[in-house]
């Protein structure tokens, strides 16, 4: 058994590396982007043999309940976002908006992204984690500044600072934390290994630990995009391509919030440490207050859905920070909801855009006349991420505000009215986007509706009738998170 | 000989400190460039001297590195850089010299403050050390966020890397510390050559919001 | 043999208000005459005028429609049927449970609708000032007349005409304040319900001055013998029921001998004609306000039956 | 076994809206599913009344593995329930058999068809849950199916902002049902209804409970000051579907204030009926007052909606009131008037709804400015408008009146009240009733006068065309129900006796069984209404004076021009408009409700050009409630803006800022 998992781990990590360099050396457009189709359906094949098959875990890579779930999430949206970018640059290199040669490039990157995330996820070393975070980083901002316009520089050269910073910061925590750890356990690899850590937790120095989870909340946080350290986010959705958006914003926040949640485990492990909750809760209720208001000034229509992003990794986190097996359990499902819904309305974001050659949004008028498929899609979009049934993120919405009004009702009432004013600012982006008269091109879009469509028939099935395996597994990872 | 021996890290590492503030104080181009070697070349000695008490042969790669990449070749790019794109050789500063050193004393006396409860069971790096790490961080980000130009900033930047290689090589035993470093490096070298391909001089670190209206692609 | 009874009397009041209605109207008439010094037209006037316009024929408008020609049966019909369930000479009336006071004034209201609705029906202007004014007006009245009820039932603890009747002639009420308010308001009510002065002035034609008249200016024929009857059953009624309420005296209950009810016929003359009376005199000493001084008047009866049930609360407290 | 047999009504809906969208092409398209929710809806209908008559049921209730996965979906099926559901299904049957003639005039079914079925089914579900998670998803999947019915004709002007407020709105509403709901359930998630009745919540909680069930439901039912987004949304919907939104949907609103308020709140206080019967008077008062000044004629139906939902919550809160004082009977009178008027308002005002649609399809009209004469072109709609007028402004012998009648009969108990408040701000109420029920009349004088009387006022009204059969016969239907349940209430009342036994705890005496179907609520001696004898007797008498007439007096009859006190032939535009009747009330109520300003200029005699009169009207409400609200979230917004335009330097001085603040806390909390 276990060997055969490592196998597969393996191949997780494999596929994604060998193919990158083969992309690299591939000129064709037409097979690289197909070949890489494949290598993400293969990874995701992979990773999902891991619900059954898992190795022991070892002193660099490990296996979970927590990752399991993150690592299939990941690959899948990963292997989706493959399908739609093959139609989306196809349509880019028509356009001539990027060169083959550059192509090649952004195929390779892709797939070194893809790398980069699963060793994030399955590293059970916080060092190795933070270096493939820091390779996840660096491969999103060649990616956000591929189109080469100023504001696309502009946008990857602002990623790359703070993220740069965040990663130093990141880095300082994850220093501390192995020196509490290294007086306790030892020194070496045992004293940076998950499964150590969160055993062992107890026993370490309360005073260190908290110095470093705030180092590791604000380096890693800058990652997840809260409030104030978000500032890299909406531009980088807004300037790279509308893929490179959607991993963005359906992967690389989850991982980052992952490493969070990890080292949050750890420290709600000691007792003498002070309790993470209420700062993580206070950064994701400034979140989702903050991002919502930005909703509404919004002209350009990647840049909307990132600050929508913003808004929802403060829920989640805020979520985690209140704790207990409900909130949880809905923060949880709310992170595998939204980087699918976020995802799906990437996927037809953009293709809007290339339909309509425009991202800003007062140029684009009627879509569910123009183009139906693309414009009800984003209805159906906007509705999920707003939370109206049936779609999933209702069930989870439901679970954090009625949880939270029974503990503290005026934390519940700020969360609620926050969620009310996004959603306000969306519906009235949405009002001029999908209805009305039509205006601009309408071209007809050869789009992928596949991915679209898969991702909000998921998010709709478990609105509507979770499998209890499932259920299970997030109530079990609930109670693991505490 | 083995306090002997913490004594002297100790000293490289409060020596870290003092030249961060050097750093700080620097208001010529070229200066703060040289300063910044300084900075580095300390660097690379506490390493090496970790190395050595610690008899971790592998850090003194991480030791080369530091004085390699950022005591020699950084340095020289960035004097090209300077010569090159024709950056005023006087710094402008946000707010006085002045204020930002004693902002810098503030930080470090925050960074003992925080320090402070940290038990001697953390090992040989105990509190000062970290506290000194802790204050190159700091100051370094004093530094970006107190300085106009791309390429201050920059320095700025890897002033707070030399402080957690510092922080790194200081605690014991641990792994991944030159795999650490040499991603370090790697993105460093990204950020100059950035500076150096993008153009960068001040162009996006005007406060003209009319200017980045078009970038942001926010034109209502 | 009682219920068989109990229908005669029923059948007898029908008959008796359609009978009476004109004369009464005609008493009113000759009374102002007189107070005004004039001849004044002889009391069967009235009848005289509607049989001459149920004979003529009637002249309709082009753009008249069913509901022109359907209102004035309707109206007389309901009209009719709600004076016919006030107790006028006698209680214990067979039909009287099929609808309480508040049932009447709603069949009152019907009529008021249908009226309304003829006077939009031809499309003049006139027509439509009437309407909007009696809709006005009505809208004001009814709030007043419900506090009035609410006075009555909280009294008497019940909004049966016959059985408030029956209280108020059984127990001693004795003579309460909050029942004059009462009464006061309910003859405002009368008052403007009926057209009279000094809401409206069923005597002039001047067209701005006039909202019933103006409503039915269309009508002729037998439609308007229809109407004009109904105005008549209306005022009897509204005089009917406070002589009903506030002066129950001599009304026969059911189960009395013939000769009882005699009297009571005969009690009923009385007051009629004490009631026309006194609403002669009160037309001839006041003048017709501006419709727009409607509302006054109309917020005072309210007012009035409001402290009414207020002043009720605070002396069946104490 | 009822409760099975509706959860696959539901299911039969959805299918059916899910298969709508690959239909809406077809020619036949609006047949096909009208039809088909027609059925479904019918044998629901047929369901729900037979568990409703089958008295004192036990609650039927059942549990799907859907939803809440630790929780499922639970559904129940009682009294209450059945009753709601006779009223939903009774309104969507009609709707369906109407939107089969109407359908086929809708210029884009694409937009109708797949949400229709799914509307149904929402409402119906809404109805049948009975677990937080359940209800709550159901009613926000109402409200967005709704939603996107009125955002169905998104091109004519105001729909969009419409659609948006009112998706706003009932966002909020369900914010509000959200947090009552988190109190009801506690931190331990008790989200099922059996649960909370179980443990009903303390008093304070109960206060916190019930004031968000009123902003919650309240919002969607169209309680004043929440009520706003109605009168634009119910009309912007095809007519079929204003006639649900009006006369259903916001019986489902009722429906959830009575499912929490009487249900799971357990005993309630006093001041809560209070609150409730005041809030109640304010709206019916402000609905109508509205109504009039409205020349739209959806508009006016939509106002009329706030109105007559004010009445019912003024039974609701008369109902609180005697239970809070133990009074049971009275609760039972009170209450069986308010789901009366229910019923009732649902009926008339989607029969009224109809009609404005069939003046919609001859005309393309929906500004009463244009109409007039429409009687002559189409007699069959302008005959079911005028019983449905006659109904909704409480005229007997229609149903209208009977429950307004019975709302006074339940004011004139209340002199038994202990309370002193209770006992003076009843009567006020009823004098609110009463005076919202006069200005109905008026107002609907107005809607159909100004609409199907007088003289058309433009081409389109002069060559408005009858409808189809469809349409015509469902307005007869509802007619004819308007009618039955005006002169045979009694079986309607006893009817509603289970669903006042299990939330009032006891019932009215029984009214089938009295002679001549009399009704009486208390007693006897106090008061009694018969519709069915007064129809009987206006109609001897009206038919005796005819006869008489006619046989005695003359029969004959001359058409001629109007006499109009002589003028000649004077054009359609001297006559009475929709603005020139409501000005009288305009002046007596307009200037302090409205701000009313009227600007007359009239030229100088001699001058020939035309004289000008401009009304201004104010929404104050609006002006108090929404406006600030809006600035300030404009305001904020902009404020916020800034930060997208800062420097990399600020952005890095923010992350450094966070970091040092973090570092000082840690330093005070050690």
């Amino acid at each position: 058994m276990s060997d055969a998992g490592s196998v597969f781990v393996g191949a997780v990590l494999l596929i994604p590396a060998a193919s990158a360099a083969l992309l690299a050396a591939l000129p064709d457009d037409r097979v690289t982007a197909r070949l890489n189709a494949l290598a993400s359906f293969l990874t995701f094949v992979a990773a999902s043999v891991l619900f059954f098959e898992r190795p022991p875990p070892g002193h660099y890579l490990i296996v979970d309940d927590l990752n399991v779930v993150f690592i299939v999430l990941s690959t899948f949206v990963g292997f989706t976002t493959s399908m739609f970018s093959g139609s989306y640059i196809a349509h880019e290199l028509e356009t001539g908006r990027l060169t083959p040669l550059y192509l090649r490039f952004y195929h390779a990157m892709y797939q070194i992204l893809m790398f980069g995330m699963n060793l994030a996820l399955l590293s059970n070393n916080i060092g190795l984690m933070w270096v493939a975070i820091e390779l996840a980083t660096l491969t999103t901002v060649l990616m956000v500044g591929i189109y080469r316009t100023p504001a696309a520089l502009e946008a990857a050269w602002k990623y790359f600072l703070l993220g740069s910073v965040g990663i130093a910061l990141a880095l300082f925590g994850t220093i501390l934390v192995y020196l509490a750890a290294h007086s306790v356990v030892g020194e070496g690899l045992d004293a940076m290994a998950w499964n150590v850590l969160v055993r062992r937790a107890p026993e370490f120095d309360p005073a260190l630990l908290n110095l470093a989870f705030l180092f590791l909340l604000l380096g890693y946080g800058t990652k997840v995009g809260l409030v104030p350290l978000h500032a890299w986010l909406p531009d980088a959705h807004a300037e790279g391509p509308t893929p490179i958006s959607a991993v963005l914003s359906g992967l690389l926040l989850n991982v980052a919030l992952f490493a969070v949640l990890r080292f949050k485990s750890v420290l709600s492990a000691n007792p003498g440490a002070f309790a993470p909750g209420p700062l993580m809760v206070s950064l994701g209720l400034l979140s989702v207050i903050f991002a919502s208001f930005m909703l509404y000034r919004r002209h350009d229509i990647k840049r909307m859905f990132g600050y929508s992003s913003i808004e929802h990794m403060g829920i989640i986190t805020f979520a985690f920070g209140m704790g207990g097996p409900l909130a949880n359990f809905a923060g949880l499902l709310h992170m595998t909801l939204h980087s699918l819904t976020k995802s799906a309305i990437f996927f037809c974001v953009g293709h809007i855009a290339q339909a309509k050659g425009t991202q800003h949004m007062p140029d684009i008028r009627g879509l569910t006349v123009s183009h139906p498929v693309l414009g009800w899609g984003l209805v159906l979009g906007v509705a999920a991420i707003a939370g109206l049934p049936p779609m999933g993120l209702f069930m989870t919405e439901f679970l954090i505000v009625t949880t939270t009004f029974a503990r503290h009702p005026l934390l519940a009432i700020a969360l609620g009215l926050g969620l009310l004013t996004g959603f306000g600012a969306l519906l009235l982006r949405l009002n001029g986007l999908a209805f009305g008269d039509p205006h601009g091109s309408g071209a007809p879009a050869r789009a992928s509706f596949v991915p679209v469509y898969a991702h909000f028939g998921l998010v709709l099935a478990a609105g509507v009738w979770l499998p209890p395996a499932l259920t299970e597994w997030f109530q079990h990872v609930a109670s693991l998170l505490r | 000989m083995d306090r002997l021996a913490l004594d002297v890290a100790h000293l490289f590492a409060g020596g870290l400190v003092l030249v961060s503030f050097m750093l700080l104080y620097q208001d010529r181009m070229t200066g703060l460039v040289n300063n910044f070697a300084l900075h580095a070349l300390v660097v690379s000695l506490a390493v090496a001297w970790q190395a050595h008490i610690q008899h971790a042969p592998h850090l003194y790669i991480t030791a080369a590195i530091a004085l390699g990449v950022k005591a020699i070749v950084i340095p020289l790019a960035l004097h090209r850089i300077i010569v090159q794109l024709g950056i005023h050789r006087t710094i402008e500063t946000v707010v006085g010299i002045g204020q930002t050193m004693l902002a810098g004393i503030g930080l470090v006396a925050l960074s003992i403050i925080v320090m402070l409860p940290i038990t001697a069971k953390a090992g040989t790096l105990a509190q000062q050390d970290l506290a000194f790490a802790l204050s190159v961080l700091l100051l370094g980000l004093l530094m970006m966020i107190s300085r106009r130009n791309a390429v201050s900033q920059v320095i700025g930047f890897m002033s707070i890397e030399n402080g957690l290689i510092l922080a790194a090589t200081g605690a014991k035993g641990m792994p991944l510390v030159v795999e650490i470093s040499v991603a370090f490096s790697i993105l460093i070298a990204l950020i100059v050559i950035g500076v150096f391909l993008f153009r960068i001089r001040e162009r996006f670190d005007t406060v003209d919001i009319h200017a980045l209206h078009e970038y942001r692609g926010e034109q209502p | 043999m009682a219920v068989a009874l109990d229908l005669l009397v029923q059948i007898a009041q029908m008959v008796l208000v359609l009978a009476l209605a004109p004369l009464f109207a005609g008493y009113v008439r000759k009374v102002k005459a007189h107070l005004l010094r004039r001849q004044g037209p002889p009391l069967v006037q009235p009848y005289r005028e509607v049989l001459r316009l149920l004979r003529k024929d009637v002249v309709l408008a082009d753009s008249a429609s069913w509901v022109f020609r359907v209102s004035p049966y309707l109206v007389f019909a309901t009209t009719w049927v709600a004076a016919a369930l006030v107790p006028t000479f006698a209680t214990g009336l067979v039909f009287s449970y099929a609808a309480d006071v508040i049932a009447i004034v709603a069949l009152l209201g019907s009529a008021r609708f249908m009226l309304a609705l003829a006077g939009l029906d031809v499309g003049t202007s006139f027509g439509g000032i009437g309407s909007s004014r009696e809709m006005l007006i009505a809208s004001l009245a009814e709030p007043a007349m419900l506090m009035v009820v609410f006075t009555l039932s909280l009294l008497a603890g019940s909004t049966q005409l016959s059985s408030i009747a029956a209280f108020m002639q059984a127990s001693d009420v004795g003579l309460r304040f909050s029942l004059a308010l009462a009464l006061i308001g309910l003859i405002m009510v009368a008052i403007a319900e009926n057209a009279r002065i000094p809401i409206d002035n069923p005597a002039t034609h001047l067209e701005l001055t006039m909202v019933h008249e103006a409503m039915i200016l269309e009508y002729s024929g037998r439609h308007l013998a229809l109407i004009e009857a109904a105005a008549f059953l209306k005022l009897l009624l509204y005089v009917s029921v406070i002589a009903c309420v506030f002066f129950p005296w001599g009304i026969a209950t059911s189960g009395q001998g013939l000769v009882a009810y005699v009297a009571a016929v005969g009690v009923y003359l009385l007051k009629l004609a004490a009631g026309g009376f006194l609403l002669a005199a009160f037309e001839t000493a006041i003048a017709k306000m501006r419709v727009f001084r409607v509302p006054d008047f109309l917020g005072a009866a309210l007012m009035l039956g409001f402290l009414a049930t207020l002043l009720l609360f605070v002396t069946m407290a104490g | 076994m009822a409760l099975t047999g509706l959860l696959w009504c539901v299911g039969a809906l959805l299918a059916i809206s899910a298969a709508a969208i690959p239909a809406a092409r077809l020619r036949s398209a609006s047949l096909l599913v009208y039809g088909a929710t027609l059925l479904v809806c019918a044998s629901a209908l047929g369901l729900a009344i037979a568990s409703l008559l089958a008295g004192g049921m036990q609650p039927d209730s059942l549990t799907l593995p859907v939803g809440l996965p630790w929780l499922g979906a639970h559904f129940r099926l009682d009294a209450l329930a059945a009753f709601f559901l006779v009223v939903v299904n009774l309104g969507a049957a009609s709707a369906s058999v109407y939107g089969i003639g109407y359908g086929r005039h809708e210029e884009a079914p694409g937009r109708v068809l797949p949400f229709f079925p799914a509307f149904l089914a929402g409402m119906n579900l809404v109805v049948l849950a009975d677990d937080a998670f359940t209800f709550l998803f159901t009613w926000e999947f109402m409200s967005l199916t709704s939603w996107a019915l009125v955002m169905a004709h998104h091109r004519r002007a105001g729909n969009a902002a419409a659609g948006y407020l009112y998706l706003i709105m009932a966002s909020f509403g369900t914010l509000a049902l959200l947090l009552a709901f988190g109190l009801l359930a506690g931190p331990a998630g008790g989200y099922a209804f059996q649960a909370i009745r179980a443990a009903p919540p303390v008093a304070g909680v109960a206060a916190g409970v019930l004031v968000l069930t009123l902003i919650g439901a309240g919002s969607k039912a169209g309680l004043v000051p929440l009520h706003v987004w109605l009168p634009l949304a119910h009309p912007a919907a095809p007519s079929h579907v204003s006639a649900l939104m009006s006369g259903v949907m916001t019986k489902v609103a009722v429906y959830g204030v009575v499912r929490i308020v009487f249900d799971l709140l357990g005993v309630p206080t006093w001041w809560a009926g209070a609150l409730v019967a005041l809030l109640g008077g304010v709206t019916a008062v402000m609905g109508v007052l509205h109504a009039l000044m409205e020349h739209d004629l959806k508009r006016l139906l939509a106002y009329h909606t706030v109105e007559n939902i004010g009445i019912i919550f003024i039974g609701l809160g008369l109902a609180l009131a005697f239970g809070a004082n133990g009074m049971r009977a009275a609760a039972a009178l009170a209450l069986t008037a308010a789901l009366f008027h229910v019923f009732n308002h649902s009926v008339f005002k989607s029969l009224l709804f109809f009609g404005s649609g069939a003046v919609l399809t001859a005309t393309g009209e929906r500004d009463m400015e244009q109409l007039g004469g429409l009687i002559h072109r189409m007699p069959r709609t302008a005959f079911a408008f005028l019983v449905g007028s006659a109904a909704i402004s409480a005229l007997p012998p229609f149903n209208g009146f009977v429950s307004e009648w019975l709302t006074f009969q339940a004011i004139l108990v209340s002199p038994a009240l202990p309370q002193w408040l209770l006992k003076f701000l009843v009567p006020a109420i009823g004098a609110l009733l009463a005076l919202s029920a006069a200005l109905a009349a008026a107002c609907f004088v107005k809607a159909f006068g100004v609409t199907f009387l007088g003289r058309p006022r433009s081409e389109a009204a002069r060559n408005a065309r009858e409808v189809d059969r469809w349409s015509l016969a469902t307005m007869f239907i509802l007619a004819a129900l308007c009618l039955v349940a005006g002169i045979l209430p009694g079986y309607f009342i006893d009817a509603l006796a289970p669903v006042t036994h299990s939330l009032a705890g006891s019932r009215m005496p029984p009214q089938g069984a009295l002679d001549w179907l009399t009704i009486v609520p208390v007693a006897q001696s106090r008061s009694s209404y018969n519709g069915l004898l007064l129809f009987l007797l206006i109609a001897f008498a009206a038919g005796l004076g005819a006869e008489a007439i006619h046989r005695w007096a003359s029969g004959a009859l001359r058409r001629s021009a109007a006499w109009d006190c002589g003028f000649p032939d004077a054009s359609p535009a001297t006559q009475y408009t929709a603005g020139s009747f409501s000005q009288p009330i305009r002046r007596v109520f307009g200037s302090v409700v409205f701000r009313a300003r009227e600007e007359v200029r009239i030229p100088p005699p001699g001058d020939l050009q035309p004289a000008h009169m401009h009304v201004r009207l104010r929404d104050v409400l609006w002006d108090v409630f929404y406006a600030p609200l809006t600035g300030v979230v404009g305001y904020v917004a902009d404020r916020f803006n800034k930060v997208q335009f800062l420097s990399i330097r600020a952005y890095l001085t923010l992350v450094f800022g966070a970091l040092v603040a973090l570092l000082m806390v840690l330093a005070v909390w050690q």
